[in-house]
């Protein structure tokens, strides 16, 4: 084992890591801490730089050899997921003052960054939990809204439940081939024994899971609305973002067979249609993301029917522009005082004429989130249902793309509410935060730098 | 190349203006109006340079632009003039600047908003027309839905989110299906040949079998037909246009219409030949439908603007009649018919806005007698709905006479070897023609004639501005009337290479030489 | 752009000046613009036909400019001069001129008397492009312009209603012919690959070319000529257009623009000498028209009415004369039609000039003696109209029966015996005109009577030079002068000694509508009026004119609005199509109601639907595995 | 042999019960014991593998397991009590406000 290697391929993690011990020491150091964001903030685009500047050096090295490899997709993948999570913490600013969120924050990255490197289930696990686990806290720790336990609780027993399924299938395939490589589920897939397959349907079921595929989407909604702000953006797309590169890091360039892709492809098109429908009605802001975060978890998987690099391209180009725009969404909410209020729909009522710019941003995500061009989020759905295409699933490609159009409906209706509505009343307009505005701008660049020239990352990925 | 840069310049200059006219401060809403007057006017005389050097004889691209944009797929950003869309390009930067000086008065809500998307749906127009790449025309012809949703939903009228949303669906869910189409025309090219490419050069003539060739035609065909609209896709439109404000029918009627029929002329049927050639029945009955009954609902309306909206519907059927045809006449007819119908309706929304600017009412029954009362407004007035009903001189005549003639041509022979069903279309397509008077006319009159009736009246004549508007908009009218020889040699080698695409060597041609016996005869009698 | 250019320009010309500034430029200005050019496009017409005749009558072509080409075909726009033209030219260019300064007179106090004169000179513009035209476009061009400015003159009074429909009303109707006329057209572009009517003749003199049927062609022309010339079915426009000035009413609904069928079928004789059926229908058409029409005349009271009546009934006998393939006679009648009923539609104007505005001949009479010259001019039209020689009119009808009778081309006794019938009518619906209006006694009450007074010269000058006109202009034998280019169809053998006796029969004709009018009207028709409730009936049908409006209103318009608005409207857009789209949006709100439910917030829920989806994969996987 | 058979089946057993556990159980506290018997399943079953493949990785991984069934409960039990402080009750059916 050599330690340069070490050193250089978890770079990112070491840097998160330093990260977190500097939290803790400020912990201890005083009581009543400050510049814990700063820290973070610092570590995390630390870590960020690192990962893109090895991905684009295209480093490749194995650390610690059967258990973790890295490689300039993975360090790509790493870069996506860090990079979310920088406006995150520019939101947290104004809900988490102080107190362990970012502790917490840099150990859940630190977990997704670990599965982004994983070889072998013995790291994916591992990672998986460092994952999740904060997470759960993080939920219960948006003390602004007593049902925030509530939703910590049911977060928890799916998430536990998943952990659970997803280890009941690791163990068939030890079972199996006497591995815990994550090289050797790529040959279970197409094996006709009955153990083999329990073991990936579980396994896959596991991340449909974490992912939130109808059916194992309820906890989403919950969660999502009960937790506040930055946690609910950082669930929707740090962790989405995380848990669906390992799933491509899981099942390789391998293409799926039979009846994998028709279980795959049903409940894809399940939660597309799902979560759009379901969308519609919505009168919480958060809540609408959740249902719409789970039609877009079924657009991912549905990169999965296709194979080869264009699989990894298409969820890491996906999951990027997906988050991106959660979080220009998000960093663009009117900042009111009350949680539940600052949720509710209703007061984005008229927001164009409070909040100009703010509007319009949340207008370009919505739109975008649509799959309305010129706007990224076109060329992200454009490259999965390509890839489907080109897989030779046309069918499943058609029956997708007018699921998705069901979903354009309460996009635009938030549109409406914010350009065409007359304001409620008794609101005033709120300056949003100036951290708000950087994660704004933080979001926006990459956005339309997206936009005009898509081709530079594709590229890249 | 420099005609490159000036064509590129011509695309980019609505996102200047949107630019400029941000940076501008608030509450200076004269200046926005201005600049953005400017801006377009700079636009209309870059494009009209560019049309005057614009060379009849060259059968392909002019002026091109063709740079990678997402290399791996094959994705160029390739723009450039042809003979399909050089006039119609002429047409959206001839039509942007009236547009812009059109809402002058009309609009007082969010004046920088508004005429920001007003350049954001000229640049989204332009780019489609221009757009030689499969992908970077879908994007441009989506693109488009943004800004028309916003101008209908936030100055709209009373129903303006019910008309705006169902625009955006109606039309949204054709594009959807499109999408899917053409990935699978790509792909299947690039199983073909090997070379992965969205180039509509490349993709002309892929090899498909008849079923593939009928999904894909149907799923583009869907999409352009409900933007054309074609009956039975057409009942967005009225509600579009009656909520819309002026400039949101304006662009609709002038524009946005015609990139339905434009999608057909230039995608549509040539990337399916055979389909299409087996689908062309359909296609001419759906168009002569659209053209009676859409005449027909026009005469029955008391709204001006749906009367319009009806008409539309109905001249439509005329371009697609033409382009069904697969007559070079018929399908030169055609394009003329986009441009002249653009020009009619664009004027007469704008001349049906400047009256509900004074009277504060779309009902035609509080109207009548205005041609005592506002004498300059009636005689524009009538002279576009004598453009709109085709009377010689105008354009509209024009574009439908070379239309009919070319269906006909087209039938009769069909006629002759037994299949009249054609000539059947062809000749109630024809009676079409009195169906137009009728309601044009019956409009006019209303509006026009008879004992004067003003809501909120006494109200003041057209000023300047509006004098000029309408009278540069006459200009083109009577130059397609009088003198089309031009313009129709400019999109010659377009009409050819459309009908050597679709109808391939079943082309009837009335352009070829004629029976031999004239030749000797025209000199016997000279 | 040669001299025929300028024949067709001028015009044009006064009509952009007095429409654009005339309001600014002073009624003497806008007369002598509107007037001047006219006059000046006369002149050039007259020097370019002396020219004609000069090069022996070798056609001029003038091409002004290419309208449009494609492939290796091309319209252009050229204007084409031959015998037949230049009739039609010069009278148009004449009774236009006359009838222009007529109206310095007749419009003088009227406001808006440049906006007439511009659209009189729009009129003449069209016009001479309909007759100089070389291509059937050009023709087709002046064609509808004519319906325009015929519907803009007509409407000229728009605050009234009536007036603005009957506008409408008859460009409509002029559409439907036109339809045809643009389907002919197209035929004939596809049989001769050009549409200059020249190259269209000398194509069909060598015989019809394949794929096509001269009667078909020729049937559709007709139907456009029908529109154009108020023919059955189409006549129902032209008593209605008198709504529009008098001087209107002479130039373009008398003697230039309802003649245009005429002339059309003349034009296109080349292909009606092949079109058998077609000419019948002609003729057919033709005869029933003139009995029909004349037939209604007879009961009219409005002036104007039965002049308007007896056109169309004229217009019958050119048809006629047309169907039987004596082209040259048809035009013969066109011109002495032209002068004599121009004279007299402003005769009846200086008569309603002189009752300020009174139509109804009821309630005129005894007017000889006050306008003399109205009525000298007046007599002398009516003779002509009614056939007595050596008027014009005698002329030109003898010639019509005799080739209805005579000619080998569809030549027919009951045709000859209908021509008759109506002659006769015309006679006497002529007179009773001219003695309701002029004789017995003065009907109309102090007020009018005070005021009766002969019109000024502008006016009774034109009436005399028409009236000169419409004596004299039948020495003039234009079948003669036409007969090279439209030579008369033979007679059949079995006909010709028939000429003598048929000179005389024409002749008593006249005479007789003559003395039936003076015996029926002599004193203030008490003698007529004894007569008609024994024919109520009949007199109830005259009157209505057949109820032929009502029954198109009840056959086509009113179906055709019930359809759009009840079938297409309130089925097709509104309920079936925005119908279903309602529904499908409805049920995405209810699906998305139901789904909402469906997430009751409770754990066990969602655990079960986990373990329901486990189980339920790993099934699927083992049974498809 | 067939004493792995009967080790795995009873693995299987214990993981069945504990998800049905989980769906049919009403009280918080039980929930989290049928999860945590989900796991000893697992553990179970990795065990039995491992002691049959003579393979010592599915040891290690069953020590990790361990070591993050601990830690989920270290963040359950503190929910619970939060839960337990707002509703005086370990009920599930108490805690339905989230919906929709």
């Amino acid at each position: 084992m050599n330690w340069t290697q070490v050193l250089v391929a978890m770079l990112p993690e070491h840097l998160l890591l330093a990260g977190i011990v500097m939290l803790l020491l400020l912990d201890i150091a005083s009581d009543r801490p400050r510049g814990q964001l700063a820290v973070a903030l610092a570590a995390v685009i630390a870590a960020t730089l690192a990962a893109s500047v090895l991905a684009i050096a295209g480093y490749t090295a194995e650390p610690f050899a059967g258990q973790l490899s890295v490689d300039s997709s993975a360090f790509a993948a790493k870069a996506i997921v860090l990079v979310l999570a920088i406006p995150v913490l520019l939101l947290a600013r104004d809900e988490f003052p102080d107190g362990p969120f970012y502790l917490l924050l840099l150990s859940s990255l630190y977990g997704a960054s670990l599965i982004l490197s994983a070889d072998s289930f013995l790291t994916l696990f591992l990672g998986l939990e460092l994952m999740s686990i904060p997470v759960y806290t993080m939920v219960l720790l948006a003390m602004r809204r007593p049902d925030c336990t509530e939703a910590a609780l049911k977060y928890l027993i799916l998430g536990g439940t998943a952990t659970a399924m997803l280890l009941m299938g690791v163990s068939l395939q030890f079972g199996y081939t006497g591995s815990l490589q994550l090289a050797d589920f790529g040959l279970l897939l197409d094996t006709g024994s009955p153990m083999a397959q329990s073991a990936v349907v579980l396994v896959l079921l596991a991340f449909f899971l974490k992912a939130a595929i109808v059916p194992f989407h309820t906890w989403a909604p919950d969660a999502y609305e009960a937790a506040t702000v930055p946690v609910t953006g950082f669930m929707a797309t740090v962790v989405k973002a995380g848990v669906l590169l390992a799933a491509v890091r899981l099942f390789g360039y391998e293409s799926l067979s039979g009846h994998l892709v028709e279980l795959l492809a049903v409940l894809a098109l399940a939660s597309i249609v799902w979560g759009n429908l379901a969308a519609i009605r919505q009168t919480s802001f958060r809540r609408m993301i959740a249902y719409s975060s789970i039609a877009h978890a079924g657009y991912l998987f549905y990169a999965f029917l296709g194979d080869g690099e264009g699989r990894f391209q298409a969820v890491a180009f996906y999951s990027l522009v997906y988050g991106l725009m959660n979080l220009l969404a998000f960093a663009s909410l009117p900042a009111a005082g009350d949680d539940a209020e600052r949720d509710r729909l209703e007061n984005l009522k008229g927001y164009y004429q409070r909040a100009p710019f703010a509007a319009v941003m949340i207008a370009m995500a919505m739109f975008s989130l649509a799959g309305i061009p010129p706007l990224p989020g076109f060329v992200a759905k454009f490259l999965i249902f390509r890839n489907v295409i080109e897989a030779g699933y046309t069918l499943y490609a058609v029956l997708g793309l007018v699921g998705s159009y069901l979903g354009i409906y309460f996009y635009l209706r938030l549109v409406v509410y914010m350009f065409m509505s007359p304001a409620p009343a008794g609101l005033q307009p709120q300056p949003t935060a100036r951290l708000a505005l950087g994660a704004t701008l933080i979001c926006l660049v990459p956005t339309i730098v997206l936009m005009v020239y898509p081709g530079g990352l594709l590229r890249g990925l | 190349m420099a005609d490159a840069i000036l064509l590129n310049i011509v695309l980019y200059l609505p996102l200047l203006g949107i630019a400029l006219i941000v940076a501008l401060p608030e509450g200076q809403d004269d200046r926005v109006r201005h600049l953005s007057f400017g801006v377009m006017l700079a636009q209309f005389v870059i494009t009209a340079m560019l049309y005057l050097r614009f060379d009849p004889t060259v059968a392909g691209l002019q002026a091109e632009t063709n740079l990678p944009w997402i290399a791996d797929w094959g994705v160029y950003y390739r723009i450039g003039l042809d003979g399909y869309n050089v006039l119609l390009v002429l047409l959206t930067a001839f039509l942007g600047p009236l547009v812009v000086a059109g809402a002058f008065s009309a609009i007082q809500k969010d004046v920088k908003l508004f005429f920001s998307m007003v350049f954001f749906i000229q640049f989204a127009m332009l780019g489609t027309f221009l757009a030689q790449d499969l992908l970077l025309f879908y994007i441009f012809w989506e693109t488009m839905l943004i800004p028309m949703f916003l101008i209908i939903g936030i100055w709209g009228g009373e129903r303006r989110i019910y008309a705006t949303v169902k625009f955006v669906l109606y039309t949204a869910f054709g594009s959807i299906l499109m999408l899917a189409a053409l990935i699978y025309l790509v792909w299947s090219q690039y199983t073909e040949t090997g070379n992965l490419s969205f180039a509509l050069a490349d993709l002309f003539g892929t090899q498909l079998t008849m079923r593939e060739q009928g999904w894909l035609l149907a799923a583009f065909a869907l999409s352009f037909a409900i933007k054309v609209p074609m009956v039975p896709l057409h009942t967005w439109l009225p509600d579009a246009h009656v909520e819309a404000p002026t400039t949101g029918s304006v662009i609709l009627a002038g524009v946005l219409l015609k990139m339905g029929t434009y999608g057909f002329i230039k995608l549509g049927f040539p990337l399916f030949p055979e389909a299409s050639l087996a689908a062309m029945p359909i296609v001419m009955a759906l168009a002569v439908i659209s053209i009676v009954y859409g005449a027909c609902l026009a005469l029955v309306q008391t709204d001006i603007k749906k009367i319009i909206a009806y008409s539309s519907i109905s001249h439509l059927g005329y371009v697609m009649l033409g382009l069904a045809s697969l007559d070079l006449l018929g399908i030169q007819g055609a394009i003329i018919q986009m441009v002249s119908h653009g020009l009619t309706a664009a004027g007469l929304f704008l001349m049906v806005g400047m009256i509900y600017e004074r009277c504060h009412t779309r009902d035609l029954g509080a109207y009548g007698g205005l041609a005592k009362v506002l004498p300059v407004y009636s005689v524009f007035f009538m002279i576009l709905t004598l453009a709109a009903i085709g009377l010689p001189t105008t354009s509209g005549f024009t574009g439908e006479f070379l239309v009919l003639m070319g269906a006909f041509l087209a039938a009769w022979p069909q006629h002759l070897a037994g299949d009249s069903v054609p000539l059947v279309w062809a000749v109630i397509a024809v009676s079409g023609v009195v169906l137009g008077a009728m309601y044009m006319l019956w409009l006019a009159q209303r509006l026009l004639y008879g004992t004067t009736k003003v809501p909120h009246g006494p109200v003041a004549d057209l000023n300047r501005r509006e004098r000029l508007i309408l009278a540069a908009l006459l200009v083109p009218v009577f130059w397609i009337g009088l003198a089309p020889a031009e313009p129709m040699l400019k999109t010659e080698q377009a009409a050819l290479h459309f009908q050597r695409l679709v109808a391939g060597p079943r082309a009837t041609s009335s352009g070829s030489a004629p029976a031999p016996v004239v030749q000797q005869t025209a000199e016997a009698t000279r | 752009m040669g001299a025929l250019s300028w024949i067709v320009v001028l015009p044009l010309v006064g009509f952009l000046v007095n429409g654009l500034a005339g309001n600014r430029l002073g009624k003497r200005f806008v007369s002598v613009v509107g007037c001047g050019l006219p006059i000046a496009s006369f002149l050039i017409a007259a020097a370019s036909v002396a020219a004609l005749l000069a090069n022996d009558s070798k056609p001029v072509i003038d091409v002004a400019f290419t309208w449009a080409t494609f492939g290796r075909q091309s319209f252009e726009i050229a204007f084409y001069l031959d015998r037949l033209s230049a009739v039609m030219v010069l009278v148009v260019t004449g009774v236009g001129s006359l009838i222009h300064i007529y109206s310095t007179g007749y419009m003088h106090e009227d406001e808006s008397y440049a906006r007439f004169f511009a659209y009189l000179n729009l009129f003449l513009f069209f016009m001479l492009l309909l007759v100089l035209g070389r291509s059937m476009l050009v023709l087709f061009v002046g064609w509808e312009g004519v319906g325009l400015a015929s519907y803009l003159l007509i409407g000229f009074w728009f605050e009234d209603p009536e007036k603005a429909a009957a506008g409408k009303k008859a460009f409509i109707t002029n559409r439907i012919g036109d339809a045809g006329f643009l389907l002919g057209m197209f035929l004939v572009f596809f049989a001769c690959g050009t549409l200059d009517m020249d190259r269209v003749n000398a194509i069909f003199a060598q015989g019809v070319p394949a794929g096509v049927t001269a009667s078909v062609i020729g049937v559709l022309l007709f139907i456009g000529a029908t529109g154009k010339s108020a023919q059955i079915p189409l006549h129902v426009w032209l008593p209605d257009a008198m709504a529009g000035p008098t001087p209107v009413s002479a130039l373009i609904h008398a003697a230039t623009m309802v003649t245009a069928g005429v002339y059309l079928v003349a034009r296109m004789s080349g292909i009606f000498v092949h079109a058998e059926f077609a000419s019948n229908l002609v003729a057919t058409i033709g005869v029933l028209t003139a009995f029909f029409a004349a037939s209604v005349a007879l009961v009219q009271t409005d002036i104007k009415r039965v002049l308007a009546y007896s056109t169309i009934s004229q217009l019958g006998f050119m048809f006629l004369a047309a169907g039987v393939g004596a082209y040259g006679v048809a035009i013969f009648h066109v011109v002495t039609h032209a002068f004599f009923k121009a004279c007299l539609f402003l005769g009846a104007g200086s008569v309603i000039h002189a009752m300020s505005g009174e139509q109804d001949i009821r309630k005129m009479g005894a007017l000889a003696k006050k306008i003399p010259v109205t009525f000298a001019t007046f007599a002398v039209s009516t003779a002509a109209i009614a056939g007595l020689p050596p008027l014009s009119g005698f002329f030109s009808k003898d010639e019509i029966l005799w080739f209805a009778y005579g000619s080998s081309f569809g030549g027919a006794p009951w045709l000859l015996l209908l021509a008759s019938a109506t002659a006769l009518m015309t006679a006497f619906y002529m007179f009773r005109l001219l003695w309701l209006t002029f004789f017995g006694s003065p009907r109309m009450d102090e007020e009018v009577a005070h005021h009766i007074h002969e019109s000024p010269w502008s006016m009774t000058g034109v009436l005399v030079v028409l009236a000169l006109l419409a004596a004299f202009g039948g020495f003039f034998s234009i079948p003669h002068f036409l007969e090279p280019l439209l030579p008369l169809p033979l007679i059949r053998p079995e006909a010709q000694s028939f000429h003598g006796p048929l000179v005389w029969i024409a002749t008593g004709l006249g005479v007789g509508g003559l003395l039936l009018a003076a015996y029926f009207y002599a004193n203030d028709g008490e003698r007529a009026a004894r007569l008609k409730p024994k024919f109520e009936r009949i007199h109830k049908l005259l009157s209505g004119k057949y109820y032929i409006d009502e029954l198109y209103e009840a056959v086509l318009g009113r179906p055709l609005n019930w359809i759009s608005e009840k079938v297409f409207l309130r089925i097709g857009d509104r309920f079936l199509i925005d119908g279903s789209l309602d529904g499908l949006a409805a049920l995405a709100q209810r699906s998305a109601k139901g789904l909402a439910r469906l997430q009751t917030g409770n754990l066990h829920l969602y655990t079960f639907l986990v373990l329901a989806g486990l189980v339920g994969a790993l099934l699927w996987s083992w049974r498809n595995g | 042999m067939d004493k792995v058979q009967l080790l795995l089946s009873l693995a299987i057993a214990l993981f069945s019960i504990g998800l049905l556990g989980v769906i049919v159980r009403r009280n918080l506290l039980v929930m989290l014991m049928c999860m945590e018997l989900m796991l000893n399943g697992v553990n179970l079953s990795l065990v039995t593998f491992a002691h049959q493949m003579g393979e010592m990785v599915g040891a290690v991984l069953v020590f990790l397991i361990f070591v993050v069934a601990t830690a989920e409960i270290a963040v359950a039990i503190p929910i619970v009590l939060l839960l337990v402080k707002r509703k005086h009750s370990l009920d599930l059916g108490a805690y339905m406000d989230l919906k929709g």
